[in-house]
């Protein structure tokens, strides 16, 4: 914990912040605040987008989702696929002068994975054994066996590489130390994360001197901070909200890194038949919810939502809305009238959740399936969740350019979301340990692919789509790039230039 | 008169606990009785303990020290001999519960004491006590705000009379009355009493009204009684200085007769104090007494007989010799 | 030289011990007619109700559940008055189930709050000593509460649903009930007529409920409109912060804040849940208004 | 209430008594103006004091009447002063109301509280209202009316919520105030005795207006209104015997906004004709200084 | 006078006590914990050591008693305990929030009063003519449309017709720049301020009509006071009580009232800080924000009843 003292001095020096450099602080507006600084156990989006500023990982995506080199400059496998070799950039310093090198890897690593810790990602390296530092700038993870995906969940903040001394110390929780285009300067929270340029940043010059990131409890209340210029720049995820701004401001948009879906229980009533999951499926028009949801700012998904082994949005059972289809595996399933089931939500998790349950509970009534919608304040739903106490239920999960990350924690073998993912099988088991094994790109694609297949025409789950994430620039704010994972989407801000 | 007591009060004391002080004491050792068919008038100023030991006879509160009966039986704490005793207050309208038209409070009572058993038999009871305080049936439908003063005090006094009970307390039944309803109340008071051999204890500031129904009077002072005996002698040759000054501070409604202004003189402070400026062991009435001795401020002077029937509370009374009857009234020079 | 009196207008000076007075039901109502602004009230939650009883009953335009995906965020038009939401169901007909389900919430939190409160500020205000001690410290509490807490906290252990949802509304407010009754059993204890009727060997049960109760009747009453009005409104600030009861039956206050983000674009459905909102508190307010004079003896006339 | 003349001279006491509602207190109040509008009204009539008529006059003229030249003391003297301010305080705006400056103001607020014969006049004068009793209040009523010298005194029944025996203070002190400075007093009552031996000359009211207006002498030895009689029998009198009945007026007064054409009084009225019931008597001579409104007086 | 202060003062205190276990009851009521509350969905991807190490952390799963006590302990210390959301203290979050929460209620309660009692008196005195009209529209408006909703308009408007939203970009305390300080506060206070107004407006004006009838006004007219005199000295102090016990229920509403405000006008009050922590389940902030409101509830009371015995001096015992 920290003393009261060096909370109120960081509240003093907001103030000092604003004083000194009121027109040059650049201001970001979100509904969410910063909550942590102890980049190994955030979990909101915010924070990650906050930290991902000060914080580097070793692998990084591009704006294309494709793995490209962070304070990693290569990497290689060896000992079939079971030791992986990381070469350091040199010339890394943290943002309080002291260099980087493999010794902070190993430090980092080894605190993600103490359980003590808590790191929310850890489950990523379940097959890291070892981490050890094999010169100042190489290090070697251990594998207890082949694990590509090892790569992916090495991009989250979560993993970020923080300086060994801090570690050591404890204080990182409280006084971060980051590798990143930014070091923190104030948090006061609720409120507002402070970070400003930083001097020892190995990429190139950053041109804000300071970055504010302002709570701004609701969407409208951003839109108004934009118009009258109070934030340079505001995250939005309304699209009316977008739709109603004034057209002096720029508008980017990247499909949100996660993906809605109407996840289904196949263990006990009417949804663990086959045929009644894949007559839900086809009475649901994805098209409609998104419209009625997002106003249609999204993407009908599969599966895979994005990345390189993104799967074709639509399922293989009913590529579009069929009610005759629906009607016709009811009948097979024995119930030819329909059946009811109950859906749980939560608005205070996904807001956009009772219009989606609207929409869907509409679509199944012409099916004949009655959908009870049980609508559920966030900390209830999460613990019905979390036990698999639901027969369906609205979910708005994560995405990754890794469906082994994506599925494996639900459908994997020992995986740990198996109880609310609802449904085993072992061939999906086979397929994710399959895939997760496979080193290149191309031996992943048809394994990958088979994937998207087995979970549809299964009719595991409903997947229905995902929606686009908005950032909103004020005329005077230039070179902002809007990147789409949600670990870097304000790394943009290191180009970015006020004028 | 027969010697038949119907109600008692025996060195009764009633003390109200008073916030951050002593406690008031609105009684201080009264002990009175009423006979049977008689009525004993009370008056006495404003905050004097009259409507205390109202409250007291009808067994709403419980005297601190001292007892009470009422028909031989002693009152006891929670337990109204609401048969035997009933009280009529000053205000007849707010006595009454507005709601409640006048015939369902009468049955109201007949019910609760399980007075006739069947609907009609309290219907027509209830006509009856129309009748008896001399209101016409059709009163019996109309609500309290409906009626005039005095058909309002006719109600209440039908309602106490509805338990038939043999002790009326009448507290200022006619103060908030018209002087023209007034007349109307005292005439059906006598003719109930004789109808129905009711005894009266009849409370009130009007000297001229008390003298006009009591047989006995009780003057109080400052929660004592500080004299007391038949009617005519309490009030036509009062002994009490404070009785004497009462008397004579009532306006006479002739032109020609005047009070007597030495009977007035009335020093100090003219409000009650709550604690009498004789202290602990003096007389209570001493800072305003003109007659004033030195033992009067030493000994509380007790209550001892003048006359067989009359007894008083002054050192100074009962050893100076009577005034003449009708002393404080004297012809008024003409102008 | 000559004087009238009105005899419309009342007596200002009350007799004493006739407050809380109301002589007869239907002088009431003819005083609350008369009052300039209790009819207003009058015609207005009349208004509400009936139009409240349509959504419920299912007499409007249109199911309020139908969705017409042609006919997305329309304007008002002749077929649809007031418009069409996002998901193509007529605003009208959604803002009379809203009402109902608005006026549902209300009605059952005011009686929560009213049957709790009236009868702890009845005991409390009748039996005096230590029970009224203990109620009076238990309201302190739970008035000292803030009522926004009090509502999550429910809304939360118990989950959204409008009997939650009017369960937290109606709790935050029982303690103004206990005071507002407390206060006038205290001095209808102390009333002639109930000691009248203790002196005629009345029980404490037929004293209170045939002899207090009615006479705090009429400040219930005022308050129950009051508090139907602040009911209202409070479950629409709960709306506001998601804690309100969920669709697809929803209340005016989550219309509201629903299409709150959607006032720039499609300015109806905002505007046709929030008129209906102002219409009824409006008019409980102005019928407490005139219930709080009609039922006052002060402006009666004998 | 309908055509009451009312003519005070001066340094005279006029009584006014009548029973509750006949329009005493109106009567006084429409004086100063002071009827609670809206539900009161005065119509039509000249209110006239020395030669101005007060029922044409603004608010900030008639101020400058209120208070200095007529003042009014109250029925209930605990709610006719502010309760939240002091005594002085209230004894002094009055005074600074007509220009008396403050010194001298506070110097004549001991004075006036001394003259009303309080013991103890700098305590009295810090004091709140709630603090004094009954018969110090209303001397302080009469205090602050007589503070700057009124040429009338209007007091509505002034003495009814008190003790008898200080109502008999009250009434002596105002005796003598009247004797030592001259000032007119109207009194108002219901009380008989207080007529009798208090005021000069008696107006008589009934549902609204003057019945009945004599001399104190001339009504209590021949009362010429059967009204002004039936009141008068209703005293339980010296020579009465014990628990005898007493005179009762019977029915009961009229709805004042329901007088139908005729003497307000002739269905109570033992000695009525036919022509009461359609014709109202004006106030006819009945005596030597005395008018009464009935047909039946003997002129 | 000393006694009944103490008495006051002893029973706010078993107020507050009542308060802070109602609170903590409430609370361990609700579903979830700690950890469930800042992880959400992600809380399944810890594994049993992680999750243990946390529940250890937390504290979870120790007896209530011990629970409330370590909280209470910390109060009695006055650091109000650890946030474990954000491993602050809550002193300091409170020291942070409750500054801008004050001037916020303090600022409406005056923008509330000043509005209600001008109105309030002079519609009472002329009753039903353009004045009180007037009043009587803004309070009817204030009464009737939700806060929310009078928010978020002012907040639209202001911004699109006048690029004006000084709230957003972070607070500014009153210290540091004044003029800043001061519109920021303003819209809000005036938000929650029409709602006050309203009832406040209501209460004089009632009260007003009532005093006007009593006989003490009669007396002053009756005296020869001026006009002035009589309205602003006479009545409207006679009306204070009533206006003074409106004052200080809406005071309590208010503090409702602000969370929805705080949210709209981005002030970081405490209201925002108590729906996070709900929101968080980080119990020891709720807890000691709750206590605050409450103590700020009652100490309201306590003024408002000093008030009473200032004002009228027949309450002084
Ligand atoms: N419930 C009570 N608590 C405290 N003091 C009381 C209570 N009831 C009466 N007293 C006090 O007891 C004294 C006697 O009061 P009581 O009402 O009996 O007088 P009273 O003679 O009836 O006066 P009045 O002629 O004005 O009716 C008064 O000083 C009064 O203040
Ligand atoms: N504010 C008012 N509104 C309506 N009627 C009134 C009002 N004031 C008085 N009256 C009526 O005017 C008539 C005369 O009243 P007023 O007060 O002058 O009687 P009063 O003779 O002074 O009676 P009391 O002896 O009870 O004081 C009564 O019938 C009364 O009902
Ligand atoms: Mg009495
Ligand atoms: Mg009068």
């Amino acid at each position: 914990g920290a003393s009261s003292a060096g909370a109120a001095s960081r509240v003093d020096r907001v103030d000092r912040v604003h004083r000194t450099a009121a027109t040059r602080t650049f201001v970001v507006a979100d509904t969410s605040s910063v909550e942590k600084l102890d980049p190994d156990v955030v979990t909101n989006f915010l924070d990650f987008q906050a930290l991902g500023l000060i914080y580097q990982q070793l692998v990084q995506y591009n704006a294309k989702l494709q793995l490209k080199p962070e304070l990693a400059t290569s990497w290689s496998y060896s000992d079939g696929n079971k030791v992986l070799t990381f070469q350091l950039r040199k010339g890394v310093r943290f943002d309080d002068g002291e260099p980087f090198n493999a010794a902070d890897v190993v430090a980092s690593i080894d605190r993600a994975l103490t359980p003590k810790t808590a790191d929310a990602s850890a489950s990523f390296l379940s097959s890291v054994k070892k981490v050890v530092a094999t010169g100042t700038y190489a290090v070697e993870f251990e594998l207890s066996h082949p694990d590509n995906s090892i790569l992916t969940g090495l991009t989250s903040v979560n993993f970020s590489m923080l300086p060994e001394a801090g570690i050591k110390a404890g204080n990182l929780a409280t006084e971060p130390d980051g590798t990143g285009p930014f070091e923190f300067s104030s948090w006061s929270p609720n409120n507002s994360f402070v970070v400003k340029r930083n001097p020892h940043y190995w990429g190139g010059k950053v041109t804000l001197a300071s970055v504010k990131i302002e709570t701004v409890p609701t969407e409208q209340s951003i839109a108004s901070a934009l118009e009258a210029n109070t934030a340079q720049l505001g995250l939005l995820t309304t699209p009316q909200v977008v739709d109603g701004l004034p057209s002096g401001l720029t508008r980017h948009k990247v499909l949100g890194l996660a993906y809605r879906a109407l996840m289904l229980q196949d263990e006990h009533g009417p949804l663990a038949n086959v045929d009644n999951r894949r007559a839900i499926s086809c009475a649901i028009t994805r098209h409609q919810v998104l419209q009625d949801a997002v106003f249609g700012d999204g993407r009908p998904v599969g599966p895979v939502p994005i990345g390189a082994f993104a799967s074709k949005p639509v399922s293989v059972v009913c590529p579009t809305q069929n009610l005759k289809k629906a009607k016709a595996y009811l009948k097979k399933a024995g119930d030819p009238h329909g059946f009811t089931f109950s859906a749980i939500a939560s608005d205070a998790e996904d807001p956009t959740d009772s219009a989606q349950a609207t929409v869907v509970q509409s679509e199944l009534s012409q099916a004949g399936i009655k959908m009870n919608v049980q609508n559920l304040a966030g900390t209830a739903y999460v613990q019905d969740w979390l036990a698999g106490k639901f027969q369906a239920a609205f979910a708005e999960n994560g995405a990754n350019p890794s469906p082994y990350v994506m599925y494996g924690r639900y459908f994997g073998a020992g995986g740990n979301l198996a109880v609310p993912a609802g449904y085993h099988s072992s061939t999906l088991q086979k397929l994710l340990a399959k895939g997760d094994a496979a080193s290149t790109t191309a031996q992943q694609k048809p394994i990958w692919k088979k994937l998207s297949a087995t979970l549809t025409t299964q009719a595991v789950w409903v997947w229905l789509f995902s929606a686009y994430n908005y950032a909103v620039t004020t005329s005077g704010v230039h070179g902002f790039q809007f990147e789409p994972t949600t670990t870097t989407s304000l790394i943009g801000l290191r180009t970015t230039k006020l004028s | 008169m027969s010697g038949d007591i119907v109600l008692q009060a025996t060195a009764v004391e009633k003390e109200y606990p008073a916030r951050g002080g002593p406690a008031v004491r609105a009684l201080r050792g009264v002990t009175l009785q009423v006979e049977r068919a008689s009525t004993l008038g009370v008056v006495g100023e404003s905050g004097c303990g009259k409507s205390t030991l109202a409250r007291l006879m009808v067994g709403l509160e419980t005297p601190t020290r001292g007892r009470i009966e009422v028909m031989g039986h002693a009152l006891e704490p929670g337990r109204a001999l609401a048969r035997q005793i009933q009280l009529v207050f000053q205000d007849p309208f707010s006595s009454l519960n507005p709601r409640i038209t006048v015939a369902k409070a009468l049955q109201e009572v007949l019910v609760v004491h399980r007075l006739g058993s069947t609907r009609t038999q309290r219907q027509s009871r209830v006509d009856e006590l129309l009748g008896l305080v001399a209101l016409s049936p059709r009163y019996r439908d109309r609500y309290p705000h409906e009626l005039s003063g005095g058909q309002a005090q006719r109600v209440a006094i039908a309602r106490a009379l509805a338990v038939e009970p043999k002790i009326l307390v009448l507290d200022e039944p006619t103060s908030a009355l018209d002087v023209s309803v007034r007349a109307e109340i005292l005439n059906l008071l006598v003719r109930l009493q004789d109808q129905l051999d009711l005894s009266y204890v009849f409370i009130s500031h009007d000297l001229a009204m008390v003298r006009h129904v009591s047989d006995v009077i009780a003057v109080m002072y400052l929660g004592e009684v500080v004299e007391h005996g038949p009617y005519g002698e309490v009030l036509d040759a009062p002994c009490h200085p404070y009785t004497r000054a009462l008397a004579a501070a009532i306006p006479v409604p002739d032109p020609t007769r005047r009070a007597d202004p030495s009977a007035l003189e009335v020093s100090g402070r003219p409000d009650a104090a709550r604690e009498p400026l004789g202290g602990a062991t003096g007389c209570p009435y001493l800072g305003r007494c003109p007659d004033a001795e030195a033992v009067c401020a030493e000994q509380h002077p007790a209550l001892r007989p003048i006359e067989p029937d009359h007894t008083v509370a002054c050192h100074v009374a009962l050893r100076a010799p009577r005034r003449a009857p009708r002393g404080p009234l004297v012809e008024r020079a003409p102008s | 030289m000559s004087v009238v009196a009105d005899p419309s207008l009342g007596l200002p000076e009350a007799r004493e011990g006739l407050q809380l007075e109301r002589p007869r039901r239907h002088g009431v109502l003819r005083a609350l007619w008369k009052h300039p602004r209790g009819r207003i009230g009058c015609v207005l939650v009349g208004l509400v109700v009936l139009l409240a009883i349509a959504g419920a009953t299912g007499l409007t335009p249109y199911s309020p559940q139908l969705q017409n995906p042609l006919a997305v965020l329309k304007a008002p038009s002749l077929a649809h008055p007031l418009g069409t939401d996002q998901f193509g169901r007529d605003e009208l007909s959604m803002v009379f189930q809203g009402l109902f389900v608005s006026l549902e919430i209300a009605c059952l939190a005011v009686a929560i709050a009213g049957v709790v409160g009236t009868v702890a500020g009845i005991v409390a205000g009748y039996l005096g000593r230590w029970p009224s001690a203990v109620i009076m410290r238990v309201t302190d509490m739970l008035f000292a509460i803030p009522a926004i807490l009090m509502a999550l906290a429910i809304v939360t252990a118990l989950g959204p649903g409008w009997l939650n949802t009017a369960l937290a509304i109606g709790v935050g407010y029982i303690p103004i009930f206990v005071r507002i009754v407390r206060g006038p059993v205290l001095s209808l204890r102390e009333s002639a007529y109930v000691r009248a009727g203790r002196v005629l060997g009345f029980s404490n049960v037929r004293l209170l409920f045939r002899h207090v109760l009615p006479n705090v009747a009429g400040i219930v009453a005022v308050q129950v409109m009051m508090a139907l009005a602040w009911s209202i409104l409070a479950e629409a600030a709960l709306s506001f912060l998601g804690l309100g009861p969920p669709p697809p039956m929803a209340s005016l206050g989550e219309m509201v804040s629903q299409s709150s983000s959607l006032a720039a674009t499609a300015w109806w459905t905002l505007a046709a849940p929030s008129i209906a909102i102002v219409m009824a508190v409006i008019g409980f307010n102005l019928l407490g208004d005139g219930l709080r004079d009609a039922v006052d003896p002060r402006t009666q006339s004998r | 209430m309908r055509g009451v003349d009312l003519d005070v001279m001066a340094g005279e006491k006029l009584g006014i008594v009548g029973e509750s509602g006949s329009g005493k207190s109106l009567t006084v109040l429409s004086v100063l103006r002071l009827l609670p509008d809206p539900p009161v009204r005065l119509l039509g009539g000249s209110i006239t004091y020395a030669g101005q008529d007060l029922a044409a006059m603004d608010e900030k003229q008639l101020a400058s009447v209120r208070g200095k030249e007529i003042a009014m003391v109250y029925q209930d003297p605990m709610s006719s002063l502010n309760p939240l301010l002091r005594v002085s305080t209230q004894i002094i705006e009055t005074m600074s109301a007509h220009g008396v400056p403050k010194d001298t103001a506070r110097r004549r607020c001991r004075e006036v509280l001394h003259q009303v014969g309080m013991a103890d006049p700098d305590r009295v004068a810090v004091a709140f209202p709630h603090e004094l009793s009954g018969g110090m209040l209303q001397r302080v009523m009469i205090a602050m009316a007589v503070a700057v010298s009124p040429r009338v005194l209007i007091a509505d029944e002034p003495t009814t919520a008190l003790d008898v025996t200080i109502q008999r203070q009250i009434l002596d002190l105002v005796e003598a105030l009247h004797e030592t400075s001259g000032m007119a007093v109207v009194w108002v009552t219901h009380d008989l005795g207080v007529v009798a031996q208090f005021v000069d000359r008696v107006l008589v009211m009934y549902a609204g207006r003057i019945v009945e207006r004599a001399s104190t002498a001339q009504l209590f030895s021949r009362p010429a209104h059967p009204y002004t009689k039936a009141l008068i029998g209703t005293l339980p009198r010296d020579g009465a015997a014990h628990r005898s009945a007493l005179v009762q007026i019977g029915g009961q007064p009229p709805d004042p906004a329901r007088l139908g054409q005729g003497c307000p009084f002739r269905d109570r009225c033992p000695i009525a004709v036919d022509r009461c019931a359609h014709e109202e008597p004006p106030l006819l001579p009945a005596g030597e200084d005395s008018v009464a409104a009935c047909w039946r007086v003997e002129g | 006078m000393v006694m009944q202060v103490a008495r006051r003062v002893s029973s706010m205190i078993v107020t507050l006590f009542g308060v802070s276990i109602i609170i903590f009851l409430i609370l361990r009521l609700l579903p979830g914990n700690e950890v469930t509350a800042s992880l959400g969905v992600s809380a399944g991807l810890l594994s049993r050591a992680q999750l243990a190490a946390l529940d250890r952390y937390y504290g979870i799963g120790q007896p209530f008693y011990a629970q409330y006590g370590s909280w209470l302990g910390s109060v009695l210390t006055g650091n109000l305990g650890v946030s474990l959301a954000s491993r602050t203290s809550v002193a300091s979050l409170v020291g942070a929030a409750l500054p801008v929460t004050l001037e916020l209620a303090i600022a409406a309660m005056l923008i509330g009063e000043v509005i209600g009692v001008v109105f309030g008196v002079l519609g009472a005195l002329r009753p039903a003519k353009l004045l009180d009209d007037v009043g009587q529209g803004i309070s009817v408006f204030g009464l009737a449309v939700p806060t929310f909703v009078i928010g978020t308009g002012l907040v639209t408007f202001l911004a699109s017709v006048f690029h004006y939203f000084p709230s957003s970009q972070g607070f500014v305390s009153i210290t540091v720049n004044p003029w800043l300080n001061i519109q920021q506060i303003f819209f809000p206070a005036l938000t929650l301020g029409l709602g006050i107004g309203a009832a406040v407006m209501r209460s004089t004006r009632t009260a007003m009509l009532e005093v006007i009838g009593l006989n003490f006004a009669r007396t002053a007219r009756g005296k020869g006071l001026s006009r002035r005199t009589v309205v602003w000295k006479h009545l409207l102090l006679a009306a204070l009580v009533p206006i003074v016990t409106m004052s200080g229920i809406q005071l309590g509403y208010l503090l409702g009232g602000t969370v929805v405000v705080e949210d709209i006008f981005v002030l970081p009050g405490l209201g925002r800080l108590l729906l996070t922590s709900i929101d968080n389940r980080d119990f020891a902030v709720v807890q000691s924000v709750t206590l605050i409101y409450a103590a700020g509830f009652v100490f309201v009371n306590m003024l408002v009843d000093l008030l009473y015995t200032w004002i009228d001096p027949r309450t002084r015992a």
